[in-house]
């Protein structure tokens, strides 16, 4: 018997449809995968199912038992645990404070003592006493999934866990997952990346505009039939053709702050330059000193034209969640869109409009508050912000994070189109797939220094690995 | 000749208002006669706890004389005692306190100040109808307040002798003058006829004037007022100016302080009375230059 | 809008409300309803009205500004000394308007101090303001020397000044023209999107690349600037300088923005709600005036209505 | 921590500055540092010290509440009426503790209504308990009558009452016995990390099941609970119940919160920080009072203080 049984789902936000009769089953000890288009519905049914947002109508059948979920406690008797998409944490407690408020498993003792092992299991263990603020968000990230971990739960909803983890904390929350499973524990994993998808799960269940197209099991199925369910058509593969190189746009030289250590490069117009490195390694203070927002303490920039930044926390750093998305994606560029002073809103909503399709944006109209958009729109709202600007040499922070694959192809392809035009593009990702098939260049970042440096050709793997654990490696 | 330089300490209640500001002008001006005396003054700021940590503070520089305005006659009491435990002759100015806890308590009689304002708009409105009566319009101040209370309570001792004399409205204004503009003219669109208005301070009758006045019926009724302060900006003025047709002035009480004060500082043999009552008068055009001259400090 | 239009509801209910139990006047019309009154709750509201606009402004920018009141208190002291105890030798509408701009411009310069300070030391707005708050309440009575500055009635020019400044008209078309402007401002131009972004997500807005300090600065002076000329008609309407004037003026506009709409929190919010949030605190002022409530009893009646006023909007929104 | 320790660092140099301009008493010592002196400092801000207290609980969830001095006025005015005006025929320690627990019991209804409303309703802290400073400032001053009960100094059980707890001991010993149960509270307990956590994010609080409404209608319970408390201390020390007492308590306890590093977004801060912060207040109103300075001037000095105070805990916070 299935583990959870969810029926017939429908959530709509005022006018809006989130989900349309949507149904997900789940066996005990399963992993399985939620999939869907960025604003299919998935992060709603997760959420619905974890008891954090009420359902507009539906059933749901724990061990064939139907229950009613009206809050997370109540999911948390029923052995229901989610690590949130959005992340959220309390930024001013401790990691251990955050593990144990609200959870029904710590029943007093020592904090710490409750925690260790969970934090040890995601490679957090010397953090526990400290403040959240002060972590990566993919430090954040592990703390999230120690929280879940720790509630002792049998159906775990993962909601794109892996968004802004390096490789090596990805490998470790899979090692967990396998262990989770071996207990018994169910897991609903969300996620647009397809080599996780086939690798973890044993289930695939396809959302599309809050309706199911179908639940097919793993081994039976390939990446290209998941993903015609998902968009209802073929990914066209994206073509790489080189790309001429112009001038040097940008030179740093000697970059040193609190965070990196003398960090040298050079980026020509044309290029597209590709930042990894593990979680903390610098690679967003990297941007911040360019964008100027951290204090350098040596070294020099030399930079021709302009600089965009789009920040990796799209909630904290990116967006004015309470405004439009015609405003938040002209916010960068409002003194070109003003007459006599005042804004002309007729060309606003046309510009906004045309980034609006380079990126496939998807949301009922452009003056809905952004907050209302799912994770994966929100994204190519700030994406569009930058395009707007249309700055000489263009900083982007994990861009594609949260973005479905079909999403992801017209970001690549916004990317190519930027560096064709003669800009400078730097491209720091969580993901090397999309570092090898983007970039020129590659550069490693180990604990605020340069460690390598490859070319699109020579890059793999296993080197970009070897060079973001290595100290004192090779330049 | 370097000899002793003696401390007077003035905690005054607040010196937001008028009345209170004109005691410390004259205070200064009073005291600055006597080269060996020192003047500080406090202000609490209508507050009695910030009076009483003032007071406290003061004990703590031992000074040879006290004098407190005090705020709130309870809250006073037990702080003024102990300045006289600690040996400081201590002044009680202008409002009561619970206890004797001072040397000499100098002070007017608000009561007696409300029923010569009451007596004054009986007389004016016997003399308009031929009888006593008509509308009055009272402009109270912070409700509560000891001056409110008894400028309130003589006046209404008079007018509860003429059935025909009726109070139409009583807003009340907590002393100030803006508020007192605003609360007349709602009064002036629910009231067609009103013969009189009472402001128990001058700001508040003022205000009430200048309401009038933008309706285009400040002939309609007189404005008399209480505290008949001297200076540009006092009560006097505006009896001379023609907006008030009287004002009570309602005793600064500093000068007799002062002189009693001094004779405690200079002279031991000297042994106040324990209470000086002053007397109030009353400012209408017919003596309101001189009047002028007498209450204003320079 | 959804919001806006709650706003209006519960206005309009208090309005129907006010109607009601409005005394009936000699000819049997409403008394509420007279154009006097009427225009009376306008010219009474103006003046907060006014300080709300640009409160408005700064609450949106995640700010407060408790230092309104004392301001109006400088401007008020400042406007009466220059035209009572100067004697420029210029004509009275040259003397006049010096009086006006150096009120208001004293009025500004403190609000750029506030901004200058909050946005460059970063100190929390509710303690830089509060401290201004206390300083330039100091700096009027000293000035003043603790005095109101009367101005007569006479022909000089400080009472001309008055009888001009004093006048319904100018009074609430001051207002007006002010409501317009800033609703024009906050919705159609670039720096009313920069005043929200940055209340929405300021770091956002620093990622953006948005002008934070020179936005912060100036909607702490456009407060000054407000106060301050509302400080110049105060001392119009009650022909004084007063430097006690304008105490807990913040509350009452503060409340007027809050109760429009438009959280503390900032980012998102609209001047008509806070003009609607004026008109309400006026209106209902008016109605209990009208029916000489108890005052005790008033503010009693006052608070449940202020709740309900505001649960109608919130309840509205929710569904 | 050094938040803390930046505090602490702003009032060590307030209290130097305050010993080094301090007069020299008779036999030469610093009048600033007599014991005498430094537990008047201890007593007056005692009151308002308690309040900010619980204010700092009530802005630690992200609230304000702006009905502390209200409350505070209904205290006084309910222990000194049950004192003077009701003769239930009990002993006087009965009589005593029956008033006290009629003052606060009242105070914290009205906390509990302030926390039912934003909680419930979901309707701003700010404009919930604006509209209880007004409502109930009335309801005080209806009760009484707009009079203040007087306390005597005879030998009855209103006189010994105030006797009791005007005592500086039991004043100052209620000031520290609260000061270490909430600083207690808010450190190690899981209501004191609900406080925190709800402000921090109020959204994750929900996800994470914790009791939102029901911490809530706490803190401004206990808010109100102490206001009481302070109201019951204020009619011993002026021997009087006042229905007009405590007007802007709420902007000092406030103040005192703040300046102890709490920002009014709450989500963090400290206990240690607000007692601070009423530590900086009342010794630099001290230091000013003892030196005799002109009060328009020490408005002044005050404000620039103030600012300097916070700017250095800021300045070192950045670097
Ligand atoms: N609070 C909200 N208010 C209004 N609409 C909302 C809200 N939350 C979600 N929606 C809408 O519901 C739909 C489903 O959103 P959801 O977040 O579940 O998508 P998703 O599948 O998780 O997408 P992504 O992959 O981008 O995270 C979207 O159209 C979104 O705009
Ligand atoms: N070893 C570490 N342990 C704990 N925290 C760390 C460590 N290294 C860095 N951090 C935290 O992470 C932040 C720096 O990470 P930064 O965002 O620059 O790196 P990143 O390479 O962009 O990582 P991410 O992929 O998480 O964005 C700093 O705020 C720092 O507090
Ligand atoms: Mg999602
Ligand atoms: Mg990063």
């Amino acid at each position: 018997m299935s583990f959870l049984q969810a029926g017939n789902i429908h959530k709509h936000y005022g006018g809006a449809t989130a989900l349309q009769g949507a149904s997900l089953q789940v066996q005990a000890g399963e992993i399985h995968a939620l999939v869907g288009e960025n604003g299919a519905g998935k992060s709603t049914l997760a959420r619905i199912i974890a008891g954090s947002t009420r359902a507009g109508q539906g059933r749901i059948l724990i061990e064939g038992n139907p229950v009613t979920i009206a809050s997370p406690v109540d999911a948390q008797r029923l052995g229901i645990g989610m690590i949130y998409q959005e992340l959220d944490l309390f930024r001013h407690l401790t990691v251990a404070e955050n593990l144990i408020i609200g959870n029904l498993e710590f029943r007093g003792g020592s904090m710490e003592a409750f925690c260790h092992p969970f934090l040890q299991q995601v490679g957090l263990g010397e953090s526990a006493r400290r403040m959240v603020h002060s972590l990566s968000i993919g430090q954040m990230q592990l703390v999230a999934i120690a929280r879940a971990l720790s509630m002792n739960a049998r159906l775990i909803l993962m909601d794109e866990p892996t968004s802004a983890l390096f490789e090596d904390a990805a490998e470790r929350l899979f090692a967990l997952i396998a262990g989770l499973k071996q207990r018994g524990v169910a897991i609903v994993y969300v996620s647009h990346k397809m080599d996780e998808i086939f690798r973890l799960s044993d289930r695939i269940t396809v959302l599309r505009d809050g309706r199911n197209t179908g639940t097919v099991e793993t081994a039976h199925t390939s990446a290209a039939a998941v993903i015609r369910m998902m968009i209802g058509r073929d990914l066209e593969a994206g073509q790489r053709a080189p790309r001429p190189l112009g001038d040097v746009v940008l030179a740093v030289d000697g970059l040193s702050t609190a965070k990196l250590k003398s960090v040298s490069f050079e980026l020509r117009r044309g290029e597209v330059l590709g930042i990894g490195g593990l979680v903390g390694s610098g690679r967003s203070e990297l941007g911040a000193a360019l964008f100027g927002m951290d204090r350098v303490s040596a070294g020099a920039i030399r930079r021709q034209g302009t600089l965009g930044l789009v920040p990796e926390d799209r909630r904290l750093q990116g967006l004015m969640m309470q405004m439009s998305v015609a405003e938040n994606g002209t916010m960068a560029v409002l003194p070109r869109l003003q007459r006599w002073g005042f804004l002309r809103r007729g060309q606003e909503l046309a510009e906004m409009r045309g980034v609006a399709g380079r990126l496939g944006l998807h949301c009922r109209s452009l003056h809905d508050p952004v907050a209302t958009l799912s994770g994966g729109n929100q994204q190519k709202v700030l994406l569009g912000r930058w395009l707007l600007v249309n700055p000489d040499v263009l900083f982007l922070d994990d861009p594609a994070r949260g973005i479905d694959v079909g999403a992801k192809q017209d970001i690549y392809r916004a990317i190519d189109a930027l560096a064709r035009e003669g800009k400078g593009v730097i491209l720091v990702s969580s993901e090397l797939p999309e570092l090898v098939r983007c970039c020129d260049r590659i550069l490693v970042l180990c604990e605020g220094r340069l460690t390598a440096t490859f070319t699109a050709a020579e890059a793999t793997q296993e080197k970009i690995l070897a060079a973001a654990t290595s100290t004192g490696g090779h330049a | 000749n370097g000899k002793r330089q003696l401390l007077v300490a003035f905690s005054q209640a607040n010196n937001a208002e008028p009345y209170r500001a004109m005691q410390n002008a004259l205070m200064q001006k009073l005291w600055a006669q006597y080269p060996d005396v020192k003047l500080v003054i406090s202000d609490a700021q209508q507050d009695n706890s910030k009076q009483v940590a003032q007071v406290e503070t003061f004990i703590r520089q031992k000074p040879n004389l006290l004098i407190v305005a005090p705020n709130e006659r309870a809250a006073l009491t037990a702080v003024m005692g102990q300045a006289m435990e600690a040996g400081i002759p201590v002044i009680c100015l202008e409002r009561d306190i619970l206890q004797p806890n001072y040397t000499t308590y100098v002070h007017s009689d608000n009561v007696a100040i409300g029923r010569l304002a009451g007596q004054f708009i009986v007389d004016y409105l016997t003399k308009k109808y031929g009888q006593p009566k008509g509308n009055i319009v009272a402009m109270r101040g912070l409700l509560g307040v000891e001056g409110e209370i008894n400028r309130d309570k003589g006046a209404s001792e008079i007018f509860q002798k003429y059935p025909q004399i009726r109070m139409v409205a009583d807003p009340v204004a907590d002393w100030i003058q803006a508020k007192a503009k605003d609360r007349m003219t709602e009064v002036l669109r629910a009231q067609p006829q009103i013969d009189v208005v009472y402001g128990h301070n001058d700001p508040m009758a003022v205000g009430a004037y200048l309401a009038a006045r933008e309706l285009n019926r400040e002939k309609e009724m007189i404005f008399v007022g209480v505290d008949g302060l001297g200076g540009p900006a006092g009560g006097i003025k505006k009896v001379t100016d023609g907006i008030l047709a009287a004002t009570f002035v309602y005793p600064l009480c500093v000068d007799k302080a002062v002189e009693i004060g001094n004779r405690i500082l200079h002279d031991p043999a000297f042994h106040p009375d324990k209470d000086y009552t002053l007397d109030s008068l009353m400012v209408t055009p017919a003596n309101a230059r001189q009047m002028y001259d007498k209450f204003t400090v320079p | 809008m959804p919001a806006r239009f709650q706003s209006f509801a519960a206005l309009t209910g208090i309005v129907i409300l006010a109607i009601a139990i409005s005394p009936a006047a000699a000819d049997g019309s409403r008394v509420f309803l007279q154009t006097g009154n009427l225009t009376d709750i306008l010219r009474q509201i103006s003046l907060i009205g006014m300080i709300a606009l640009a409160m408005t402004f700064v609450i949106l920018t995640g700010g407060i500004d408790l230092s309104v009141g004392s301001i109006l208190a400088l401007a008020t002291s400042i406007a009466a000394m220059c035209l009572t105890r100067m004697a420029p030798g210029m004509s009275y509408p040259a003397h006049i308007a010096l009086a006006i701009a150096a009120a208001v411009a004293a009025a500004g310069l403190t609000g750029v101090l506030n901004g200058a300070v909050i946005a460059t030391l970063r100190i929390q707005p509710f303690i830089v303001t509060l401290a201004t708050m206390i300083g330039v309440r100091g700096l009027a009575k000293w000035i003043t020397q603790n005095e109101n500055i009367d101005i007569g009635f006479g022909r000089d020019v400080a009472a001309s000044f008055a009888a001009l400044f004093r006048e319904k008209a100018i009074v609430i078309g001051s207002y007006a023209l002010a409501a317009a402007l800033f609703a024009l401002v906050l919705a159609r131009t670039v720096f009313g999107r920069h005043v929200r972004a940055i209340g929405d997500n300021e770091k956002a807005a620093q990622y953006a690349g948005l002008p934070i300090r020179r936005t912060k600065i100036w909607v702490y002076t456009i407060s000054g600037l407000l106060s301050g000329f509302a400080g110049v008609l105060y001392a119009a309407e009650n022909h004084q300088g007063n430097p006690n004037a304008g105490v807990a003026y913040e509350l009452d506009a503060i409340a007027a923005v809050v109760i429009g709409g438009t959280p503390l929190s900032g980012g998102r919010g609209s001047i008509a709600g806070t003009i609607i949030g004026s008109l309400i605190m006026g209106v209902l002022t008016n109605m209990l005036r009208l029916k000489n409530v108890d005052s005790n009893l008033e503010m009693m009646i006052k608070a449940v209505i202020i709740v309900l006023a505001v649960a109608v909007q919130r309840e509205r929104e929710s569904a």
